[in-house]
């Protein structure tokens, strides 16, 4: 037996105990990468990344003492030969314990005096001396990223523009699970717990483009529930904000653009909203993110309708897919043709009707799919004539343009009941509700004054459209007469 | 301090340490009940059967009786009205004292070790600590804007 | 025993904790103030006190050898939790008939779940209590071994014990909860 | 013992052979448990690693599709909770079974049949558990199964009720076992074995049975909340219904770390008994090491939010949690120093157990390094769920765990058995599972600090992650080439038996003044006890007055009087013997030995138990079959003997 002991060469502890010592300095730590938590752009994330470097570098010491005195032990007093002489039968020693009881203490409050400065540094409220603070709302769903400037009354999705320098607020919250908003390089995570209203601030001091992720267990797209956050200049954050009002031109009829706009009103505006530029679509896109999420948490086997983030000037992003994939038009087209060939789970392909096919691929043409593709490329702030609400421009208005953009989010142009009635057969049944009135005139009395009649079964939840001005109303019924 | 020390690490004649192994060893527990030690048991016993070791069923009964009168004082309590802040605490020592006296004159083993009473007590601390903790927690630990 | 009463401690303090953490968190109706029944619950209560006397004086004549005194008493816990639990069924099935299931709110929801692992355990105690009072009645429960009945008994106190504290809590202390200030805000 | 005048009819005969299936499942013979708990640990241990092999192999490159989203959930949240509750603790409890009544000179547990209604509702819960990939419908929600991920609303499928049940159903098997070692070692001692002569193992397994009885209730109770939530609609982490998802997360981790020194304690006991033994001197500084690890036990209740640093507690909660947090470093520091001490102007034997042992000390003070710097929220908001984290615990359950438990199998397997592992093969064993295991882990600290987070199944090319990644899923596969090889040695040492001695490492505790393996009674005589190491003691006597001797410090002085006094001073039990090495069998007679006759109904309530629990996954009409096995289980065990009449 003790051949075997001889046979085990006292330095093997010592070797493998540098194995990860070794891989340590190969692999050093990488401020480069995408997400390293070393390339700060920020002051928390500067402030975190120090913190770390000092406690790291008190563990070091440490370590290399514990290592270094277990590893000199285990070779200056191992077995020689076979002696067995008995060692010194020490019961210990009292002063000994009372100094490696104290001398920890004493670098655990070394290390919990700057641990403490930082947590009510990062962690106490947005500092008001650090110039004006930008506010914004950051809701995490599954698994995509909305962000809400109410300053701005901007609603976009999974690429966040904040301007250079300045503090930035944020509110964070969950509609479904609980998320985690994380922009490494710029401030370490805070949850997004569901209707816990959770606040953290940040300031992005450089200016680039910056990878977040979410860091929490949310089933099973979660590794692909990521986002962007770009830091601008002050002159570039105002010209992003200020274009998110322009709305996009019109595609020219005829075009594809025009084509994929028809596909998109019909395939994919029930649950997308792409046109949130004009006064009020912002208090309106939240309340119709607020009906998706019911439509889909009060029947969940058979929603026909989702929370979906914001397209509005998608052609001004450049990733697809909550931070996935570069944005261009053949990824956009794999993304609409087959969701989980680039993210597996999205609610849009389970609930979507466009998707209830056998193999779960868009129930389109190759030719629609990659219209629709050209179609949201091509939106971006328009030169500012001709766009904005059709209600606004003159010239004959669109009944079907003014429907996407304004019913298209509780009214489907089938039978599919989304928050209201599917409206396929209106224009036969209208005249038959209420005694008395005609086609045109009941659905003008829903337009104008929805609480007067309400259909069995459905909310009275409906608002006043009269504000879209009789001409668009009037456009409004020739259309809708058309559904059948 | 250093006397306190040796009680704890050490084995001195009745230490803390110093568990008796098997039942014969404590066969009369000096009082009854884990709580209160012989301080609280001693004056109920002079109050109730005059220092006599054992407690009898008049001892009971009073305890009993005690018992019932805190439940119609509390039941009271709650009928009158305008106590205000006074109210739940009130209440919360009410109630403590009907634990105590249910624990301490009702509950007693005699023939168990006393390391299992501590393990009782200790599981009462280490559960009214965390769980207030967890009541604060979920009251005030909140981020602020 | 002790031991595992200290298991069941931190058992009842968790749920005990829940309630207290979502107290005035309920967002309908009904809410304690409109369906809380002191005087009743008072009475139960009283009954469940009066068992654990009842206990002690089981386990007093045990321990003496008066064999048919012990059974009575033993017989009269049975009796006392028998009536409890009859207390908790009549209360339950009010709640649910005034519209209060663990699924209307969330006081709903933590008043159902406390109680009714604490009538379960009052259950189970009954059950215990009824076998060891047919082993009186038999003889076989002896003073030698009365051991076993002082054990049945801890657990029948600490039974107890916890509906005292449940019964502060849930019903004294909450008893005039209403809604929480803007419960119809939270959610509109 | 009590009610055997009562003349039930007997249900079924009592198993009296001493061989064959039928004489296991009617064991009540601590060993013998303690066996099938080693056994099916170690089954659930290769299951586990098979999980963690299938997770590396599917993160070994980045954009990976060998395994989708949904297994992969699976698959780590499966390798968590086998891991844990199927493995290290059961291995632990195989450790208690077999050591405590041998290190404390007692001839069974306390109560031998509620022992093995625990292994059988242990067994019950690992099959359910993982009776849950043969449905398709494996748990998903990750071992912390955080709400509402893991509700009803966002996991409709049966997974998670798969989860609850089996943990609610593994929890009343370390309630169970966790009463039995408290009241065991209290009450069971042999005679002179006062509270700090006891071995620092028994030490642990005492501080580590308290935190399973008062933890594992709070699990039980977010089990109840979770499953009433799922199946019943009820509101307590409904965010919509007035409850709230911070509070699952508060009462899981409430549970949750007295759980990871529930996971780590065991370890360290085998450690404090492995290093004395070996360094062929006492373990030093004995008192400091016990307190250390009961401050560890009682300080583990405090420290539950620094799990949830990033949940937006406010700077408040989380400067004391942070505090609480550090503090817990300074007993755990202790133990590592005191270890050191050991070791320092020993006579070290190098070999396989001690080898584990030692780069146990090494390994966990990696993983404690690394804990104290998440201790600390500002960088754990960078560290918070990313591959840190992984990298950290695994310094510590593998690095500290595993490694302990492995020191403690190549420590003990001679006395289990009769025969030693083969030293060549453990030298193997123990050189690959330090290489795969430091090639597995350490990179994932940078993977952490790179931005990794956890549990994600896939990664982007151009993260930088790929070479870190790689290097850790071959590090698995040597690690778990290094099991192979343990295994390997199990076989190729029975082939090759080489019989042990009764005292094959020149021992200090109990355990190898019997013979091996020990006899069914475990101790012809029960022993009487002086000292601590009261084995090593005896054997060297010359060496009490250097233990307890006159020293320069006073940690002892007075003590050591007390402690040096013939055991006859000591009250013991009536009818103790007076004279060294004759003492009686603990119960007054002194002639026969009493053991614990074998029953069934351990075994005929466990099956009732886990058909109830498949009730909760099934249909409620399954209880009316589990009823009848539990009714029968628990009939025949209240009405019979634990001894037959002789």
């Amino acid at each position: 037996m003790h051949r075997v002991f001889k046979l085990s060469f006292p330095l093997r502890p010592a070797i493998v105990l540098l194995v990860p010592v070794a891989i340590a300095l190969l692999a050093a730590c990488t401020p480069d990468n995408n997400q390293s938590t070393f390339g700060t752009a920020g002051p928390i994330a500067r402030d975190q990344a120090a913190l770390f470097k000092f406690i790291f570098w008190i563990a070091a010491v440490v370590f290399v003492l514990v290592e270094g005195a277990v590893i000199y032990a285990s070779i200056r007093f191992r077995q020689r030969s076979s002696s067995d002489k008995l060692p010194h039968q020490t019961h210990g020693n009292n002063k000994l314990e009372i100094t490696w009881t104290i001398i920890p203490a004493l670098i655990l409050i070394a290390v919990a005096v700057p641990t403490l400065t930082q947590i009510w540094e990062q962690q106490s409220g947005v500092p008001d001396d650090r110039g004006e603070v930008l506010n914004v709302e950051a809701i995490g769903h599954q698994w995509w990223f909305e962000f809400r400037y109410p300053d701005h009354e901007i609603i976009t999705s999974n690429e966040l523009h904040i301007p250079v320098g300045r503090p930035v607020s944020f509110k964070l919250d969950s509609q479904d699970v609980i998320h985690s908003f994380w922009v490494p390089k710029i401030a370490g995570k805070v949850d997004m717990v569901p209707l816990n209203d959770n606040y953290m601030w940040m300031i992005g001091d450089e200016i680039g483009e910056y990878y977040g992720q979410c860091a929490e267990f949310c089933g099973i797209a979660h590794a692909h529930m990521r986002f962007r956050v770009f830091v601008h200049s002050e002159e570039d954050f105002q010209a992003w904000a200020d274009g998110m009002h322009v709305a996009a031109d019109a595609p020219a009829p005829g075009s594809p653009e025009a084509s994929g706009q028809q596909g998109f009103n019909t395939y994919c505006s029930t649950c997308h909203t792409n046109n949130s530029t004009t006064p009020g679509s912002y208090a309106r896109e939240i309340s119709f993110q607020d009906a998706r999420w019911n439509g889909w948490i009060s029947d969940i086997e058979n929603a026909a309708i989702v929370s979906a983030p914001n397209l509005t000037h998608f052609g001004t992003r450049t990733t697809l897919a909550a931070g996935l994939k570069e944005l261009n038009h053949s990824t956009l087209v794999d993304w609409i043709t087959d969701p989980s060939s680039i993210k597996i789970g999205t609610r849009m392909q389970e609930h979507a009707a466009v998707y209830n096919t056998e193999d779960g691929t868009a129930d389109l043409s190759p030719g629609q799919v990659s219209d629709i593709a050209t179609y949201l490329l091509s939106l971006k702030p328009g030169s500012g004539s001709g766009g904005g609400a059709p209600a606004t421009g003159g010239g004959v208005v669109d009944g079907a343009e003014v429907f996407a953009t304004n019913c298209s989010n509780c009214h489907s142009t089938t039978d599919i009941k989304i928050v209201g009635p599917g409206l396929a057969g209106i224009g036969d049944r209208a005249g038959s509700r209420v005694p008395g009135l005609g086609v045109d005139e009941y659905i003008k009395q829903s337009l104008t004054d929805p609480a007067a009649y309400v259909v069995d079964d459905y909310p009275a939840v409906m608002t006043d459209w009269g504000h879209l001005g009789t001409e668009t109303i009037e456009a409004l019924v020739t259309y809708l007469k058309t559904l059948k | 301090m250093a006397n306190l020390w040796h009680r704890l690490t050490h084995y001195e004649g009745n230490g803390w340490w110093n568990l008796p192994r098997s039942a014969s060893a404590e066969a009369n527990p000096p009082h009854e009940g884990p709580i209160g030690g012989a301080w609280l048991s001693n004056i109920f016993r002079t109050l109730t059967h005059g220092g006599v070791s054992h407690a009898g069923p008049g001892f009971y009964w009073l305890v009993g009786l005690m018992l019932a009168i805190i439940t119609l004082l509390e039941v009271w309590l709650f009928a009158v009205e305008g106590l205000g802040a006074w109210y739940v605490p009130l209440l919360l020592g009410l109630s403590a004292l009907k634990f105590v006296g249910v624990v301490a004159f009702f509950m007693h083993l005699r023939f168990d070790n006393r390391f299992f009473t501590y393990v009782f007590v200790a599981s009462m601390l280490i559960g009214i600590g965390i769980f207030s903790a967890l009541l604060l927690l979920m009251e005030y630990a909140h981020q602020v804007p | 025993m002790w031991a595992f009463l200290g298991s069941d401690v931190m058992f009842f303090g968790a749920f005990i904790a829940t309630y207290l953490v979502y107290r005035g968190r309920s967002l309908n109706g009904p809410y304690p103030s409109e369906i809380l029944n002191i005087p009743v619950t008072s009475v139960s209560t009283f009954v469940l006190l009066m068992s654990s006397l009842a206990m002690v004086l089981g386990l007093h004549y045990v321990k003496e050898g008066q064999k048919n005194k012990g059974t009575l008493w033993i017989l009269a816990v049975v009796l006392l939790g028998m009536v409890f639990i009859g207390f908790q069924m009549v209360e339950f099935s009010e709640f649910v008939n005034e519209g209060l299931t663990p699924r209307t709110n969330i006081f709903g929801t933590t008043f159902f779940i406390l109680t009714g692992i604490h009538g379960a355990h009052v259950t189970i105690g009954v059950l215990w209590m009824a076998f060891l009072a047919y082993g009186s009645h038999k003889g076989t429960l002896r003073p030698d071994n009365a051991l076993d009945l002082e054990i049945a008994g801890l657990y029948w106190h600490f039974v107890d014990i916890v509906w005292i504290v449940i019964f502060t809590v849930i019903y004294l202390i909450s008893a005039t909860d209403g809604p929480p200030p803007g419960a119809e805000l939270l959610h509109g | 013992m009590t009610t055997n005048s009562l003349t039930f009819p007997r249900f079924i005969p009592r198993p009296k052979s001493d061989t064959g299936i039928w004489s296991w499942i009617g064991t009540v013979d601590h060993k013998r448990i303690g066996t099938l708990y080693g056994l099916t640990a170690f089954m659930w241990f290769i299951v586990g690693g098979i999980e963690a092999l299938m997770i590396r192999v599917q993160l070994a490159q980045a954009e990976s599709t060998l395994i989708g989203p949904e297994t992969f959930n699976q698959l780590f949240t499966m390798h968590g909770t086998t891991m844990v509750f199927l493995v290290i603790m059961p291995l632990s409890a195989a450790f208690f079974n077999w050591l405590i009544p041998l290190q404390i000179g007692a001839r069974d547990v306390a109560f031998p049949r509620l022992n093995a209604l625990s292994y059988w509702v242990f067994l019950a819960g690992g099959l359910i558990l993982n009776f849950s990939w043969i449905t398709g419908n494996a748990p998903n929600g990750g071992w912390f199964g955080y709400a509402p991920n893991s509700g009803a609303t966002f996991n409709p499928g049966l997974g998670m009720t798969y989860w609850i049940v089996g943990l609610n159903i593994l929890g009343v098997a370390s309630i169970a076992a966790g009463l039995n070692f408290i009241v065991t070692i209290i009450n069971m001692r042999a005679p002179g074995m006062t509270m700090f002569k006891m071995p620092v193992f028994t030490w642990m397994t005492l501080v580590t049975s308290v935190l399973l009885v008062l933890a594992m209730p709070v699990l039980a109770v977010a089990g109840i909340q979770l499953q009433t939530d799922r199946v019943y609609g009820t509101h307590f982490f409904n965010s919509l219904g007035g409850g709230d998802p911070v509070m699952w997360q508060h009462i899981f981790w409430l549970f949750g770390h007295p759980e990871v020194y529930i996971l780590i304690l065991p370890a360290m006991g085998i450690v404090s008994e492995v290093l004395p033994t070996f360094a062929r001197k006492p373990l030093f500084g004995y008192p400091f090491v016990i307190f250390a690890g009961i401050v560890i036990g009682f300080m583990g209740w405090f420290v539950w939010s620094h799990h949830m640093f990033t949940v937006g507690l406010g700077p408040a909660a989380n400067s004391a949690f942070a505090i609480s947090t550090m503090l817990i470093a300074v007993p755990t520091g202790v133990k590592i120093f005191n270890w050191i001490g050991t070791l320092w102007g020993g006579n070290l034997k190098l070999n396989t157990a001690m080898l584990f042992s030692i780069s146990f000390i090494a390994m966990f003070t990696i993983g404690g390094l690394s804990g104290v710097m998440h201790a600390s929220p500002p960088t754990d908001a960078q560290q918070q769920d990313t591959y840190f984290i992984v990298a950290h615990f695994h310094y510590v359950l593998v690095g500290g765990a595993l490694l302990g438990i492995f020191s403690g199998i190549y420590f003990w397997w001679p006395k289990f058995t009769g025969w030693f592992l083969n030293e060549k093969l453990g030298l193997a064993n123990w050189a690959l599972m330090m290489i795969g295991f430091n090639l597995q882990f350490a990179p994932q600290h940078w993977l952490g600090l790179d931005g990794m987070p956890r549990r994600i199944y896939t990664y982007a090319e151009n993260m930088g992650w790929e070479n870190s990644n790689l290097a850790a899923s071959i590090g698995g596969f040597v690690l778990g080439l290094g099991i192979l090889v343990f295994m390997f040695n199990v076989l190729y040492s029975k082939m090759n038996k080489k019989i042990a001695p009764a005292d094959p490492w020149d021992g200090r505790t109990l355990e190898w003044s019997t013979s091996s393996p020990p006899p069914p009674h475990d101790f012809d005589v029960i022993p009487q006890v002086q000292y601590r190491d009261d084995f090593w003691f005896k054997k060297y006597p010359e060496t009490v007055a250097e233990y307890y001797g006159h020293g320069d410090d006073h940690a002892v002085p007075s003590g050591a009087q007390f402690d040096d006094e013939p055991v006859n001073a000591i009250p013991t039990v009536s009818g103790g013997a007076e004279d060294h090495g004759h003492g009686d069998d603990g119960h007054g007679g002194g002639h026969a030995i009493h053991l614990p006759d074998k029953s069934y109904y351990p075994f005929i309530l466990g099956v009732g138990i886990s058909i109830l629990g498949i009730g909760f996954l099934t249909h409620f009409s399954v209880f009316l079959v589990g009823a009848p096995f539990f009714i029968w289980g628990l009939l025949g065990w209240s009405l019979e003997p634990v001894n037959d009449p002789a």
